[in-house]
C-alpha cells in the first residue's frame, strides 16, 4: 500500500455568485498517475489552483506528506516540490523558450549576472526529454499553440518536482505528441516516482495512463480515488454528467450535392499559403485537417481579411468577390468565423455573458436611431445559450469568471445566434467536455442539415471524420489531398496520414 | 462711507512665483500703516487662468472685498473682473495690465512692452549702437510676449540699422528647457551674437547663468527682474544691467488706493493717466534701469521711487 | 443569501456620490461662503467646464488609449470659433456648428493616424498636441478674439436657478445623458465599447475596430470643442492660452475625472455619470480647499492626499460588496 | 547583419548618424566642441530622466510622478544645504533617500491596492508638487556649494562634461539590470503578463515596490544633477520631465502595456529627442514654427522605428492595441 503524497480534505471555495467547490475530497498517491475529471466547470482547475496556492480555500484542508499545509504563493508550492501546467498559456511571449523554461532558476555566472549560455545549454537538456525539437533561443511568440504547450509541460518537468498537476496538459497536442508525452510521464513514474495529477476531456487519454480517478460534479465528489480498473468508459461518463452518453452520430454523407457555394482558386498569400483551390458546396461541411502550423487557421483569416490575398480569386455564389473585413464578411457575405483562441480572439473576457454572446447581432437588432438595450439582445440570443447549456449563475456573469469550457461555449452561442450562411469553425471542442462535445457535434451537424455551408478545423481526428462530408488535408501552407469522408476511422486515418507524410 | 479696518485685500498673482513674493509683505505694512482690515497675498496653487479664477470666485466668498491681481490673461481675466465689479467689490490689474475695455480700476505696474522697449535701448547704447542681438522671452501664447517682440523690434528699427536681431527664442518659461535651448544658441551663435536682452524672468536667470558659466564678458546683456542670479551677474560683470520694476511698491500702494476706493473716493475725471499698448488707464510703478554701477543700491531708488507715487497719489489721481 | 445589495449601491458611482455629499456637508459647514450664491455658482460654471473635458478623455481612454492633444485642440476649435464669429462675422449658431466639426475633424486626425500607424495614441496624441498649438499660435499669432457676439458671451454668464446654476452646467449634464444612452442602449455605443475591450475579438466579430477607434478620436475631439465653446462663453473670449501652455491645464481634469470616476485605463469600461462624479469631486476639494484656508501653497497637497484617500476607499468598498455578494 | 536590423536601437543609431551628417554639412557648428557639450549636457538630464520612466514603463506601468519626485528632491538638496548648512554629501544621501521613500510609496500603495499606478502616482503628483511649493513658497534657493556648480559645469577632457558621469553609468547599470539580472527580467515577465508571472511564483509586490523605488531614485538623481545644472534648487524643476520621460522610451521602441523595453534605443531616443531641439535653435526655426516641427518629428521619428517592425507584428496580431 503507496501513501498519500497530497490530500485535499472537505474543501470549500466559494466565487462570487459561485461555490466551485463544495466539500470535495481528492487523495493522490505516491507513484500514480490520478485523472482529476468532470464537465466544464466542474471545479477541477480551482482544484489544482487551490493545490498551487494561487487560490485558499474557505474551508477544509490541503495536506502533504500528512503535514497540514498552507501556501500563500505559488512560488512556495514550488518549494515543497510540487509544480503545474496550467489550463491557460502561461509562458513570457517576449522572452526566449530557454529563459522561460529557467525562469524560476535563471543560471548565473560568477558576478552574478544571468549566464545566457547556461540558459540554452540547460534548457535544452529539458527540450531534448521531451523531444522537442526547438532552438532555445527561440522566441515564444513565434511559436505555435501546441510548441508553447510543450514547452510549459517542459519547464514543469525542469523544476523536478515530485508532483506534477497537468491540467488539459493536450488540449493542443497532436496525437503524436500526445503519444510522446505520455511515454514520458509513465517513465517519470516508474524512474523517478513522480507522482501526476492529470486533468483531460479525453477519456481515450485517462484509460490510457491513469491508474487511478477523482470525478467532480459542481465542485462535489461524484466519486473518489477510484481504481480505473473498477471503471469502463461508460460508467465514468456516467459519473461526470449523471447520466449515459450519446453516441457521436456520424453525419449522413449528402451525396446529392449542390453547386459550389464558395469557391477559392489558386489563392497565393501574403503569409505564404501557395495555390491553395478548394470548394464548399451549400450544406457541406468541409474538413481542413493538417499538424498544427500547416497555416490552416491563417488562411481563414486570409480570406477574411485580415492578411492580404496576393493572388487568385474568390468566389461566392458564382460571383468573384473580395472580403476587406471581418465587418463585411458578416454583414454583407454572411460569412462568420469561430476563432481557435477564445481568450484573445473570440471573447472579450472582461464583458459579462450577454454583450459577449450577442456581439454578432447587434448590427442586425439595431432599431430606429442604433437604439438596442439588454432584453432585445436576450431574447435573440437566449435560445442558444440555452441550448449549449453553458454554465453560469446569470447573463451579467463576466466571461472571465467561467470556466473554459463555458467560454468556449459563449464563443460558439455567438456565431449559432449570427445566423451565417458560411461559417469558419475553428478547433471548436478544444478542453470541451463530452457532453458539450456530443452537443456541439450535433448542432454542427444540424447547422448544415439547415444550410449552413461549414468548413471545419479541427486537429482531433475521430471528430473530423466524425463530421467532415469531405475533408481537405494542409501541409505546409498547402493544399496535399482531398479525400472524400466515408466516416470510417481506419480508412480515413490512414489516407490523410498518407497525404501528410507523402 | 466706509471704515478702513473693513477693507479686506486680496493680492493674487497669477501663480506661484518668486517675483511677488514682496507682495506678502507690502501687504502686511499696508494693513500696519493704513489700518486695513486685511491684505493678504494668496497664490492660485499653478499658472492657469481657470485656477487663478476659481481662486478668486473662493476669495469674494470669503469676504474679501478688494482684489489686487496679476492678470492671468490678458484679456481672460477681464471676464471676472467684470463680475466682481457687478459684486461691488474693487478690482485693478497689479504688475501687469489687462487690456481694454476692462472693469478693474487702474493698471499699476510695470507697461511690459515700454519696459522691453527701455531694456533693449539700453542694451543698443552699451553696444555703442551696432551689433547682432538676440532675444530670450516666455511663452508665445502670453499676448505680452508679442508686445515684447515687437517693442524690442521697434528699439532696434530706432537704432539706424546699426544693430540686428539674429534670432528670436521664445516658449523657454521654465528652467530646463531655457538651459537647453539658451546654451545651444550659445553654442551655435556665440561667436557671432554681440548682445542679448530678455524679457521674462526665467531666460533672463538661465541666461545670466550661462554667461557666467561661459566667463563671457564681451557679449552684452540686458536682463529684467531682481533675481539674485542676476543681480549677481551684473555685480560680477557678466551682465550689463537689468530692468527692475517694483514689486513691493505695487503691493503696497494698490492696497492703499484699494482702501481709498472703497471710502468712495473717485478717480479723477483728468487724471493725468499714461497710455499703453494694453490699457489707458495705467499708472507707472517705476521701470528702473540698474547697471552695475547702482546694483547695490537700486532698493532705495525704489523705495524712493514707492513714496514719491504715495505721497502725490492722492492729489494727483483721487477725488475723495 | 441574507441581506440583499442592491445593485447600485455596489457601483463605483455611489461611492463617489456618497464622498460628494460628504465634503458639500463638510465644507458647508467648516467654511464661510461655501454655499454662497457665488460660490454656488462659479462653481457650476467650473464642473461644467471639467465634465466636458473629462468626457472628452473619457471616450479616448475607453480604446485603451489617451488624448493628450485634448486641450491644444480644444483651444485650437475655440480659436477657430473665434475667428468665425469675430473675423468672419459667421451667425452664432452656425459658427458653433463649424467649430464641432471642426474638433472632431482635428480628432478624427488623431484616430486616423492612430489607427493607420497602429502608433499608440499616446505618442501620436503627443504629437498632434504640438502641432494643432503650433498652427494656432501661427495663424493667430497669440492675438485673442475678443469682441464675440454678445448674445454669444452672454450665455458664459447667464444665471438659472435664483442665480445659482450656470447654464454650461446644464449643457454637461444633457451630454452625460447622451453619452449614457449612447453606450447603453446603442448598437453603436456597444460597439465602440466591445472594440475597446478587446480589438482583436471585436475585429473577428465583425466590428470595425478601426473605424470604432476613429468615432471615439472624433467624439472626443467633438466634445473638447463643446468645452472650448464653453470656454470661450465663460471668459467672454477666445484666448490661445486659454488650457495653458500647449493645452496644459486640461490634462489634469481630463484625467482625473474619468479615472476616479472609474474608467479603466486598459479601455472597454466607461462611466459617464462616475466621470460626471468625478470631476465634482475634484472642483468641489479644489474649492473647498481655498475656503478653509490651509495656505494656498498646500491646497495642492492636500488635494492630492484626498485623491489618494478617495480613491483607496472605493477600493475598500469594491472589495466590501464582493466579500458580501458570496453565496453561502 | 539581419540579427542587428532586428535591434530597436540600429534604426535610431541610422537616424542619429545620419542626421548629424547632414546637420553638420549645413552648420559646421554643430560638431563644434561646445555645441558637443551642450548636447551632451542635456542628454545627460533627460537620460536619468527617461530611465526613471523606462523602468515602470517595463512593468507595464506609468509614473506620473517622476517630475514632482525630481523636483521636491532638488528643493531638498539645495534647502538642506542652504538653510541647515548640511554639506554636500549628507544632503545628498538625504535626497536620496526621499527618491526612494517617494518611490516605496507609490510602489507599495499600486500593488497592495491593486489600484493603477497612474491613478496613484497621480494623486502623489500632488502630494510630493503640493510639499515642494508648500516648503518653498515659490521661492528658489540660491546658495549651493562651489564643488556642486563645478560638477555642473566642468569638463572633465575636450567636451565631456562632468555632469555625463553619472547618468553614463546609471545607463549601464540599467542595462545590466534589464539583461542580465533576474530582477530586471522579472520586471519584463511582469511586464508582459502579470498573471502568467503570479502563476510562475514571482512576487508583484517585490517587483513593482523594486521598480518604483528604482524610479523615484532616478529620478532624485535626475533632480539633483539639475541643480549642480542650474546652480539654483527652484521649485520648478521636475515641471517639464514627464513628455520627454514618456517620448524616449517610446521612440526607442518601448510598448506602454508593458514588458519591452530597450536601454539602448531608450538611450538614443534621448540622444535623438536632444538633437531635435538643438537643431531647431541651431537652423534659426521662427519660434512660431518650433512647436509644429517638434510634433512631426516626434511622429516621423516613430514612424520611422515602427516600419521595421510592422511586418513582423502583422504577422502575430490581428489587430495591435500596443
Ligand atoms: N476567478 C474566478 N472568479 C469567479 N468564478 C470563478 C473563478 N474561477 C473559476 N470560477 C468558477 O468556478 C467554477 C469552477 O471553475 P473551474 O475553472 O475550476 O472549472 P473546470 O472544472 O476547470 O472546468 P473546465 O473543464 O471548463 O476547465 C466555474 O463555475 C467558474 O465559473
Ligand atoms: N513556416 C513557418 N514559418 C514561420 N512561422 C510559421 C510557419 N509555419 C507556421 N508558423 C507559425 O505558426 C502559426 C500557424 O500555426 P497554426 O497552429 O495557427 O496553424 P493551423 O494550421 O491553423 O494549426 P491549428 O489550427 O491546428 O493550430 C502562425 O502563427 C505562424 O506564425
Ligand atoms: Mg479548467
Ligand atoms: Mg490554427
Amino acid at each position: 500500500m503507496s501513501k498519500n503524497i497530497l490530500e485535499l480534505a472537505n474543501v470549500t471555495k466559494n466565487f462570487p455568485g459561485v461555490k466551485a467547490l463544495d466539500d470535495a475530497n481528492f487523495r493522490l498517491k505516491k507513484g500514480s498517475i490520478h485523472a482529476l475529471l468532470g464537465e466544464n466547470g466542474a471545479g477541477k482547475s480551482t482544484m489544482i489552483k487551490i493545490i498551487t496556492g494561487v487560490y485558499k480555500q474557505d474551508f477544509g484542508d490541503l495536506i502533504i506528506n500528512y503535514n497540514k499545509k498552507s501556501f500563500s504563493s505559488p512560488n512556495e508550492a514550488n518549494k515543497s516540490g510540487i509544480s503545474v501546467v496550467h489550463q491557460e498559456r502561461n509562458l513570457i511571449r517576449r522572452f526566449s523558450v530557454g529563459e522561460n523554461l529557467m525562469l524560476n532558476n535563471l543560471p548565473k555566472n560568477n558576478l552574478g549576472l544571468i549566464d545566457y549560455d547556461q540558459v540554452a545549454e540547460q534548457s535544452q537538456k529539458w527540450l531534448d526529454i521531451m523531444d522537442l525539437d526547438i532552438n532555445p533561443n527561440t522566441i515564444v511568440s513565434e511559436l505555435t499553440v501546441a510548441k508553447m504547450q510543450l514547452c510549459e509541460i517542459a519547464k514543469a518537468l525542469s523544476l523536478e518536482s515530485k508532483i506534477l498537476l497537468l491540467d488539459e496538459p493536450t488540449s493542443s497536442l497532436s496525437p503524436q505528441d500526445t503519444k510522446n508525452l505520455f511515454s514520458l510521464l509513465k517513465r517519470l513514474v516508474k524512474e523517478q516516482d513522480v507522482s501526476i495529477v492529470f486533468v483531460s476531456h479525453k477519456l481515450e487519454e485517462v484509460f490510457e495512463i491513469c491508474d487511478e480517478v477523482t470525478v467532480l460534479r459542481d465542485g462535489k465528489n461524484a466519486c473518489e480515488s477510484e481504481n480505473i480498473k473498477n471503471l469502463d468508459r461508460q460508467k465514468l461518463v456516467k459519473l461526470m454528467i449523471g447520466r449515459d452518453e450519446q453516441i457521436i452520430k456520424s453525419k449522413e454523407n449528402k451525396n446529392t450535392l449542390n453547386e459550389n457555394l464558395l469557391e477559392l482558386i489558386n489563392i497565393n498569400t501574403d503569409l505564404g499559403h501557395k495555390e491553395i483551390s478548394l470548394s464548399l458546396k451549400k450544406g457541406e461541411i468541409l474538413g481542413l485537417y493538417g499538424l498544427v502550423g500547416a497555416g490552416r487557421t491563417e488562411l481563414i483569416k486570409c480570406l477574411l481579411g485580415l492578411d492580404k490575398i496576393i493572388s487568385g480569386k474568390l468566389i461566392l455564389n458564382k460571383e468573384e468577390i473580395i472580403i476587406h473585413s471581418p465587418q463585411q464578411a458578416l454583414e454583407k457575405f454572411k460569412i462568420g468565423y469561430i476563432s481557435e483562441d477564445r481568450k484573445k480572439e473570440g471573447l472579450i473576457l472582461m464583458h459579462d455573458v450577454l454583450t459577449n454572446s450577442g456581439i454578432t447581432v447587434w448590427s442586425k437588432l439595431k432599431k430606429i436611431l442604433y437604439f438596442l438595450n439588454n432584453s432585445i439582445i436576450y431574447n435573440h440570443v437566449d435560445p442558444y445559450v440555452k441550448k449549449l447549456e453553458v454554465k453560469t449563475p446569470s447573463y451579467k456573469q463576466l466571461v472571465s469568471n467561467l470556466s473554459g469550457g463555458n467560454q468556449q461555449k459563449i464563443s460558439v452561442a455567438k456565431w449559432l445566434a449570427s445566423g451565417t450562411d458560411i461559417l469558419f469553425i475553428d478547433e471548436p471542442t478544444v478542453g470541451i467536455d463530452i457532453k458539450t462535445k456530443a452537443y456541439l457535434h450535433e448542432l454542427i451537424i444540424n447547422l448544415s442539415k439547415n444550410g449552413t455551408s461549414i468548413i471545419l478545423i479541427t486537429s482531433d481526428m475521430p471528430e473530423m471524420i466524425g463530421l467532415a462530408d469531405r475533408i481537405i488535408t494542409m501541409k505546409d501552407f498547402k493544399v496535399v489531398g482531398e479525400t472524400v469522408n466515408n466516416h470510417n476511422y481506419d480508412d480515413m486515418s490512414a489516407s490523410i496520414m498518407a497525404n501528410i507524410h507523402e | 462711507k466706509a471704515d478702513s479696518s473693513g477693507t479686506k485685500v486680496a493680492l493674487v498673482p497669477g501663480g506661484p512665483h518668486p517675483y511677488f513674493a514682496a507682495w506678502e509683505q507690502a501687504g502686511l505694512d499696508a494693513v500696519k500703516d493704513f489700518g486695513l482690515g486685511k491684505a493678504d497675498y494668496r497664490v492660485p496653487a499653478e499658472w492657469d487662468l481657470s485656477q487663478q479664477n476659481e481662486l478668486i470666485e473662493s476669495l469674494v466668498g470669503q469676504g474679501y472685498n478688494a482684489v489686487l491681481v496679476f492678470p492671468g490673461d490678458a484679456v481672460g481675466t477681464n471676464k471676472i473682473l467684470g463680475e466682481l465689479d457687478d459684486a461691488g467689490i474693487p478690482t485693478a490689474a497689479l504688475a501687469g495690465c489687462v487690456e481694454q475695455p476692462t472693469q478693474a480700476k487702474f493698471c499699476f505696474g510695470t507697461d511690459t512692452g515700454h519696459s522691453a522697449y527701455l531694456g533693449t535701448k539700453e542694451l543698443i547704447k552699451a553696444l555703442g549702437g551696432k551689433g547682432k542681438i538676440a532675444h530670450f522671452t516666455g511663452f508665445l501664447v502670453d499676448p505680452n510676449t508679442t508686445l515684447r517682440i515687437n517693442a524690442v523690434e521697434q528699439a532696434v528699427s530706432e537704432a539706424g540699422g546699426g544693430v540686428e536681431i539674429i534670432q528670436v527664442i521664445a516658449d523657454i518659461d521654465a528652467y530646463e528647457p531655457a538651459d537647453e535651448k539658451i546654451n545651444a544658441f550659445m553654442a551655435a551663435q556665440g561667436g557671432e551674437v554681440d548682445g542679448i536682452v530678455t524679457t521674462a524672468w526665467v531666460p533672463a536667470v538661465v541666461a545670466a547663468q550661462a554667461l557666467t558659466n561661459m566667463g563671457d564678458k564681451r557679449i552684452k546683456m540686458v536682463g529684467i527682474d531682481h533675481d539674485e542670479v542676476v543681480l549677481k551677474a551684473i555685480k560680477d560683470g557678466f551682465v550689463h544691467g537689468t530692468m527692475l520694476q517694483n514689486p513691493y511698491g505695487q503691493g503696497y500702494i494698490g492696497s492703499y488706493v484699494m482702501d481709498k476706493v472703497r471710502q468712495g473716493c473717485e478717480f479723477k475725471a483728468d487724471a493725468p493717466w499714461k497710455s499703453t499698448a494694453q490699457t489707458d488707464q495705467f499708472i507707472d510703478s517705476g521701470t528702473v534701469f540698474v547697471d552695475i554701477n547702482d546694483v547695490d543700491t537700486y532698493v532705495m531708488a525704489m523705495r524712493g521711487i514707492s513714496l514719491e507715487i504715495l505721497e502725490t497719489f492722492d492729489s494727483t489721481y483721487l477725488n475723495c | 443569501m441574507k441581506n440583499k445589495i442592491p445593485d447600485f449601491v455596489k457601483t463605483n458611482q455611489f461611492g463617489l456620490l456618497l464622498l460628494v455629499i460628504v465634503f458639500i456637508l463638510l465644507f458647508t459647514f467648516t467654511t464661510d461662503g461655501f454655499s454662497s450664491r457665488f460660490n454656488i455658482y462659479a462653481l457650476s460654471r467650473v464642473v461644467a467646464i471639467d465634465i466636458m473635458i473629462g468626457l472628452a478623455m473619457m471616450v479616448v481612454i475607453l480604446t485603451g488609449g489617451l488624448n493628450l492633444s485634448l486641450g491644444a485642440l480644444g483651444v485650437s476649435a475655440a480659436m477657430f470659433g473665434g475667428w468665425c464669429m469675430e473675423s468672419m462675422g459667421i451667425p452664432i449658431s452656425i459658427s458653433i456648428v463649424l467649430i464641432l466639426i471642426f474638433g472632431s475633424f482635428l480628432g478624427w486626425i488623431n484616430g486616423y493616424v492612430t489607427v493607420k500607424t497602429g502608433v499608440h495614441s499616446f505618442i501620436v496624441t503627443l504629437a498632434t498636441m504640438s502641432i494643432y498649438f503650433g498652427f494656432m499660435t501661427l495663424l493667430t499669432e497669440a492675438e485673442a478674439f475678443r469682441k464675440l457676439p454678445e448674445a454669444f458671451t452672454d450665455f458664459g454668464s447667464m444665471k438659472l436657478f435664483k442665480k445659482y446654476i450656470s447654464p454650461l452646467l446644464l449643457l454637461s449634464i444633457l451630454t452625460c445623458f447622451i453619452l449614457y444612452y449612447l453606450f447603453k442602449f446603442t448598437d453603436l455605443g456597444r460597439k465602440l465599447i466591445a472594440a475597446g475591450a478587446n480589438p482583436d475579438a471585436a475585429e473577428l466579430s465583425g466590428i470595425s475596430v478601426s473605424r470604432m477607434f476613429i468615432y471615439c478620436h472624433m467624439l472626443s475631439g467633438f466634445l473638447a470643442a463643446v468645452a472650448g465653446i464653453m470656454l470661450t462663453a465663460r471668459i467672454g473670449a477666445a484666448i490661445p492660452s486659454m488650457a495653458g501652455h500647449l493645452g496644459f491645464d486640461w490634462l489634469l481634469p481630463a484625467f482625473l475625472a474619468p479615472v476616479i470616476g472609474g474608467t479603466l485605463l486598459s479601455g472597454g469600461k466607461v462611466t459617464v455619470f462616475g466621470t460626471m462624479l468625478g470631476a465634482i469631486l475634484v472642483t468641489l476639494i479644489n474649492n473647498g480647499l481655498y475656503l478653509i484656508d490651509v495656505g494656498e501653497f498646500w491646497v495642492r497637497f492636500f488635494l492630492g492626499l484626498i485623491l489618494l484617500f478617495a480613491v483607496l476607499l472605493d477600493r475598500a468598498r469594491e472589495y466590501f460588496t464582493s466579500k458580501n455578494s458570496i453565496v453561502s | 547583419m539581419s540579427n542587428l536590423l532586428k535591434k530597436d536601437w540600429f534604426g535610431l543609431g541610422l537616424v542619429i548618424i545620419l542626421g548629424s551628417i547632414i546637420i553638420s554639412f549645413f552648420k559646421p557648428a554643430f560638431v563644434s566642441p561646445f555645441n558637443l557639450y551642450v548636447l551632451m549636457l542635456s542628454v545627460s538630464l533627460m537620460l536619468v530622466v527617461a530611465m526613471s520612466q523606462m523602468i515602470i514603463i517595463a512593468i507595464g506601468q506609468m509614473n506620473l510622478s517622476v517630475g514632482a519626485i525630481g523636483g521636491l528632491v532638488a528643493i531638498s538638496f539645495t534647502g538642506l544645504m542652504e538653510v541647515y548648512d548640511l554639506s554636500i554629501l549628507p544632503a545628498m544621501f538625504i535626497g536620496l533617500g526621499i527618491g526612494i521613500i517617494c518611490g516605496f510609496i507609490n510602489g507599495y500603495i499600486t500593488v497592495k491596492t491593486g489600484i493603477s499606478a497612474f491613478i496613484i502616482t497621480l494623486a502623489t503628483l500632488y502630494i510630493f508638487k503640493g510639499m515642494n511649493l508648500g516648503i518653498t513658497e515659490a521661492q528658489p534657493f540660491y546658495e549651493i556649494p562651489e564643488a556642486v556648480k563645478y560638477f555642473g559645469n566642468a569638463k572633465i577632457f575636450g567636451p565631456i562634461p562632468y555632469l555625463i558621469i553619472i547618468p553614463v553609468i546609471i545607463t549601464f547599470l540599467m542595462w545590466v539590470l534589464m539583461n542580465r539580472t533576474s530582477l530586471g527580467r522579472y520586471m519584463l515577465a511582469y511586464g508582459n503578463n502579470v498573471q502568467s508571472s503570479e502563476l510562475m511564483g514571482i512576487s508583484s509586490t517585490k517587483i513593482v515596490v523594486y521598480a518604483h523605488i528604482i524610479s523615484g531614485l532616478l529620478a532624485a538623481i535626475g533632480g539633483m544633477l539639475v541643480v549642480c545644472r542650474l546652480q539654483l534648487g527652484t521649485p520648478n524643476i521636475g515641471d517639464s520631465w514627464l513628455l520627454p520621460s514618456f517620448a524616449a522610451p517610446v521612440i526607442g521602441g518601448a510598448i506602454l502595456a508593458g514588458g519591452k523595453v530597450d536601454v539602448i534605443a531608450t538611450a538614443f531616443g534621448v540622444i535623438l529627442v536632444a538633437i531635435i531641439s538643438q537643431t531647431l535653435v541651431i537652423f534659426k526655426i521662427d519660434p512660431f514654427f518650433v512647436q509644429i516641427f517638434l510634433g512631426f518629428m516626434i511622429l516621423i521619428a516613430v514612424f520611422i522605428n515602427r516600419y521595421r517592425e510592422y511586418r513582423e507584428e502583422r504577422r502575430n496580431k490581428v489587430f495591435s492595441n500596443e
